[in-house]
């Protein structure tokens, strides 16, 4: 406990950079991945390979992925910019199949509607593809920030420091509270994402979570 | 990239494939950690989704076993380590811990997807729950969960990589003893020795899969729709 | 009908947990061999009074008999076994073929697999479809195949009674008068107690022996058979439920 | 601090330097110390903990990620120059000096020494009759615990069989000579065990540190190793004070309240300062 | 009618990609300010002969006049938003307010969003809806409602010709009996060209200026008034179509 206290600095200090790290690689992810999946579902091939790229992707050992990277980034090795791109590699692999079922399992019946209104593409797009699959892309993000802010930490074993500094020093420690608190604060700080993105969809799809009970068609 | 002419060359070189810290012993052990794994997941994870799918009871576990996901790799690695000491049962509870939030979700959701009308009408001809799960929602969920197996799968070959920072066999054994000395070749080649492995798992899983549907005309109904 | 054959209700009620009277103190019977046209609309309270009959469903207070027997003193399990059920669009299991999906109930009773998919052939004939069709799944066939389908698993085990919520509700019109048809004929060979959940008044006036009329609240509004509901409606509400159905009689 | 642009601000701010460390405990209170002390002289100085084994490190020094590491005369030798057969601590200062790429400079080494040892337990070594490395070869099954580097340096397995003709599987701990590996030699997981020497450990459990008769361990002062482009005189004249005052004993003592009392690296170092009033 | 006012389809046919064919040589007139009632059993081709209007689908051959103009000349976009399009069960927005769905084609077209959803908030009420609703979502409407706010988007652009595709199919008989006679008063008020899509014959009697009753396969059978089609059957499917709808007639 007392270690607690007196470093308690030094674990803020981590947290905000582990926050900082993994921001970055989840906004990208999504950006690239959700207009790349609805563009690719327009064309059965395309669609098809969005599984085999991102499994693919997300099967590549992250050690290596970042060893390799300032090699083909031409960065210093410890430039956190290489953790950013690889975390943003693995955003996209798990993205991608999520924002490709999202815009997949919309009910098509509600894109008839729109187009039988006069809808063009863009505002399609806009107005009621991506605030339909909103729930379900939410859930992909989710996925991907809770994922992130876990893998955040191996960057330790390359000298970019997080909250996974205190796994590797309580480690050679043999200092288990160091450990649990690096745990602890990275969990912590995942469900504090999840919460900030849960809110962020309460405020933006509104129609997800307003149920009153429906009136039952009786007069 | 002279890197990649030298990856081929250790890859290539017979003596590298030789011997206990060899690749072929460091690939057959890697197939053992994984499938060990997946069959612990699997044991755990499915009779517990069914359980919760079918009966709609104790609801909570499966946002709980979500929040699992939160957990970093290295630091439940680390602190599991300082606990178990050396040997394979530290990593392997924070693989299995790893495994369990897909195959949970995805067979829960098969199950929980079979559609009400279905399970209703069968309670009501007179079915007992336990029938309604082995006719109806296993049969059902079972492309779900062999999906959720194949994800599983593929993440725990990749993950188990991440533990050979504890004193373990497997590939991951060249990422991190590579990385200590900075053998590019090394490390690269072992890279696509686990990409290839996970590939490999993934398509043999998918001929899997499609050899069961060719064989049942009813899975072929509910892929094609 | 003799008291303590057929099916009845004496006074029951059911409120679900959620606070929804979905039946008010309603006491009806089925005669034996005859068919019960329960109707109402949406909400009114049918399939919960349904399914009171198979123990899907256990009121709040009042009790059931069926054959003069309280059927809380039944096991849920053998009861429903005993009972022919057919649901709104079939209820079909979508992974059993059309034989497997009629054979199904004699199967969980123990005859043997071999035997029972001989009578549902027989059975496929005798609700009015092709032999061709037995390997076929749920989802091959049409909404009216299905409805047929649900006909002739419901009476695979040969139950006395037969409930069916709602059977024709999910195809159209002309399918529909082809299934209400061979409804009659088939209980004119068969006469098995019928209780048939409609919100179509037409529909209930044509199968009916009687009809039971439901309020919304779930209470009863009037029993009794078309006639007597066409020319004395116990109330407005009965008479203009009777009318809404009607545009045609508008139009002549 | 915005862990995204650190790095290339401290590329343009000339009067920053950054101090790595390797990944141990002792490296990161050495580069704690050289930080404070600095900075104690108006220099800025960042620190870049925990890097990882020495061919990261100097890697990071290579490319200008970093400017400075405390280092070991010895190892350090050997890493630059394999073939060499300086063997006294003098000797090796000088032929380090000279091995050295030309962007990197050393200062100062200190009297303070912690050099790798291998060590078994006491009860092996009586059982065995082993004192010596040499005892060593006539072995079968031998397993060592130590670092994964510890395969291919000329003080580790190669090393071992080259001089000593001792046959020895490594098991790959990443803990610098910690506690896991201390539980694996005392469980008989592993027989001997890679052990700093300034570790508390040694003594603690009383293990049998093994003599190197043929001298396969160089002597290990503790040296920083500098970016030349980052040397100045007057980082130079602050930390040569600082290792002038650095002593083997109290390598030992800091390891001891980081491992012991888990002191924070940064709060041994500061200590440590301010008990020679360097600060 | 006129020749060259309302809708006018000439010998229009449909076969789709994997051969069905949906419509066959069709010819048919929706008058100006009427109601023209489609009516066939499931999969005659009715919602494809609807959406050729609005170009949703494209004859194989034949043409689609609207006022006298050939619809393949016009740009689809703007053809759509100049038709009003009641599709079933509503295919409301469920991420828009009631307001806004009204207001979308409207805003659509370039109207300033505050004065399209004031307009909307007078459309609520013409047909009939409370003005309280219009900042729910339309999982919060029963399907009455929606049906309402269906007709309410569509009548929002002040469209000439209104395309109703089973608007009433999903409600129960009693609101659908509500719906159908608000939609006859409002037709009385605003008097637009409305193609009405049913697969109930009484319902298409009872709204329909003129009934068009189309055959499996995709042909027309007949087209007339509803005393025309009752009286005058071209044939035995027209008449056994009209009777599968009407038990009660047989029950009096
Ligand atoms: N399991 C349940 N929990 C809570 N309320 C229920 C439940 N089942 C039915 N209800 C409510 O009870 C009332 C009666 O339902 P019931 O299903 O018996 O009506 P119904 O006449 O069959 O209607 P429908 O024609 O729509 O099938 C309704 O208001 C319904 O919402
Ligand atoms: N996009 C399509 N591709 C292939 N076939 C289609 C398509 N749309 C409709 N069909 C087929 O064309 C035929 C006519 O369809 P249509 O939807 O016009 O019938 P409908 O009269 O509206 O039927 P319903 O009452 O069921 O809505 C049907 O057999 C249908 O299966
Ligand atoms: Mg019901
Ligand atoms: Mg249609």
């Amino acid at each position: 406990m007392n270690w607690l206290i007196l470093n308690c600095a030094q674990i803020l200090h981590y947290a905000l950079q582990h926050m900082l790290l993994s921001v970055f690689p989840i906004l990208l992810g999504t950006l690239v991945a959700v207009p790349l999946a609805r563009l690719a579902n327009g064309f059965r091939l395309t669609r098809s390979s969005i599984y085999v790229a991102s499994s693919v992707l997300y099967a590549i050992p992250s050690l290596p992925l970042l060893i390799f990277l300032p090699a083909l980034l031409r960065t210093k090795i410890l430039n956190p910019v290489n953790i950013e791109v690889a975390l943003t590699i693995y955003a996209i692999a798990i993205m991608l199949t999520s924002a490709s079922h999202a815009f997949l399992s919309i009910d098509p019946s509600v894109i008839h509607a729109a187009d039988a209104m006069g809808f063009g593409a863009w505002k399609k797009f806009f107005q009621v593809e991506l605030p339909l699959a909103g729930s379900q892309l939410l859930a992909g993000i989710r996925v991907v920030s809770v994922s992130t802010i876990s893998l955040v930490t191996v960057g330790s074993l390359i000298g970019v420091n997080s909250l996974g500094f205190f796994f590797l020093e309580g480690y050679q420690r043999d200092f288990p509270l160091e450990i649990w608190v690096g745990i602890a604060a990275t969990a912590l700080i995942a469900l504090l994402f999840d919460q900030i993105l849960a809110i962020c969809g309460r405020v933006l799809m509104p129609w997800n979570h307003r149920r009153v009970t429906r009136e039952r068609s009786a007069a | 990239m002279n890197v990649f002419s030298q990856t081929l060359l250790w890859l290539g070189d017979a003596s590298n494939w030789e011997g206990t810290g060899g690749i072929s012993v460091r690939l057959v052990q890697h197939m053992q950690y994984s499938l060990a794994t997946l069959a612990i997941t699997c044991v755990i994870a499915i009779p517990l989704a069914c359980y919760i799918g079918h009966f709609g009871r104790a609801l909570f576990v499966i946002p709980v076993i979500n929040a699992l996901r939160a957990l970093p790799t290295l630091g439940m690695l680390s602190a599991l380590a300082l606990i178990f000491g050396l040997g394979i049962s530290a990593p392997m509870i924070v693989m299995v811990m790893f495994a369990i939030p897909p195959v949970l979700a995805a067979t829960y959701s098969g199950i929980a997807n079979v559609s009400q009308t279905t399970t209703h009408a069968m309670r009501a001809i007179g079915f007992s729950e336990w029938q309604i799960l082995w006719n109806v929602e296993l049969p059902t969920a079972f492309p779900a969960i062999l999906g959720g197996i194949r994800s599983a799968f593929t993440q725990i070959i990749a993950t188990w990589t991440v533990a050979a920072f504890l004193p373990v066999g497997g590939l991951g054994r060249f990422l991190i003893d590579g990385l200590a000395i900075r053998d590019y070749s090394q490390m690269l080649g072992a890279s696509f020795l686990v990409i290839g492995l996970s590939i490999a798992v993934d398509v043999l899983m998918l001929i899997v899969q499609n050899t069961i549907e060719r064989h049942s005309r009813y899975s072929q109904l509910t892929t094609q729709s | 009908m003799e008291h303590g054959l057929g099916i009845a209700w004496k006074s029951v009620s059911k409120t679900y947990n959620d606070g929804t009277v979905a039946v008010n103190n309603v006491s009806v019977t089925a005669d034996e061999h005859r068919t019960l046209a329960l109707v109402g609309s949406s909400g009114s309270g049918k399939t919960t009074l349904l399914q009171m009959v198979n123990r899907m469903v256990t009121p709040n207070s009042g009790t059931v008999l069926i054959q003069g027997q309280d059927n809380q003193g039944m096991n849920p399990v053998t009861l429903r076994r005993s009972i022919g059920y057919v649901l709104q669009n079939g209820g079909l299991l979508p992974n059993k073929t059309v034989l497997d999906n009629i054979a199904t109930v004699p199967v969980l009773q123990g005859t043997r697999r071999k035997d029972a998919r001989v009578h549902a052939l027989e059975l496929l004939d005798e609700v009015g479809l092709e032999k061709s069709i037995q390997n076929r799944y749920p989802s091959e066939l049409s909404g009216g195949q299905q409805q047929r389908v649900g006909v002739a698993r419901a009476l695979a085990a040969n139950p006395e009674i037969l409930l069916m919520d709602e059977p024709f509700a999910a195809v159209d019109p002309i399918v529909r008068r082809n299934l209400q048809d061979e409804l009659l004929r088939l209980q004119s060979e068969i006469g098995k107690t019928i209780v048939f959940v409609t919100h179509d008044i037409d529909e209930a006036f044509y199968l009916g022996d009687k009809v039971a009329l439901l309020r919304p609240g779930g209470t009863l509004a009037q029993v009794g058979t078309a006639r007597e509901l066409i020319d004395h409606p116990a109330d407005s509400f009965v008479a203009s439920f009777i009318n809404a159905g009607c545009l045609r009689s508008e139009l002549q | 601090s915005n862990p995204l642009d650190s790095s290339s601000s401290q590329e343009s701010d000339a009067s920053t330097i950054t101090i790595g460390s390797a990944n141990f405990a002792e490296s990161e209170i050495l580069a704690n110390m050289y930080v404070q002390a600095l900075a104690s002289h108006g220099i800025h100085a960042a620190l870049k903990p925990d890097i990882g084994a020495r061919d990261v490190y100097i890697a990071a020094l290579k490319d200008g990620s970093i400017d400075l590491v405390p280092e070991y005369t010895g190892n350090l030798l050997q890493y630059f120059d394999k073939d060499s057969t300086a063997h006294s601590a003098s000797d090796v200062y000088s032929e380090l000096k000279k091995a050295l790429p030309s962007k990197f400079a050393v200062l100062d080494q200190a009297k303070a020494e912690d050099s790798d040892s291998l060590n078994v337990t006491k009860s092996y070594s009586e059982q065995h009759h082993v004192t010596s490395i040499g005892d060593l070869s006539k072995i079968n099954g031998l397993k060592i615990a130590a670092a994964p580097e510890f395969a291919t340096r000329p003080y580790g397995i190669t090393g071992l069989k080259q001089q000593y003709g001792v046959d020895a599987t490594l098991i790959p701990i990443n803990d610098g000579g910690g506690a896991t590996t201390i539980k694996a030699l005392l469980n008989g997981t592993v027989q001997m065990a890679n052990i700093n020497t300034t570790s508390p450990s040694i003594k603690t459990n009383n293990l049998v540190t093994l003599k190197d008769p043929l001298q396969m361990i160089l002597p290990q002062r503790v040296i920083p190793l500098i970016s030349k482009s980052a040397e100045s005189d007057k980082v130079t004249s602050v930390l040569n004070e600082v290792q002038s005052k650095l002593t083997t004993q109290d390598l030992m003592t800091m390891n001891g309240e980081s491992i012991n009392d888990k002191e924070s690296a940064s709060a041994i170092a500061k200590h440590w300062l301010q008990t020679y009033k360097l600060v």
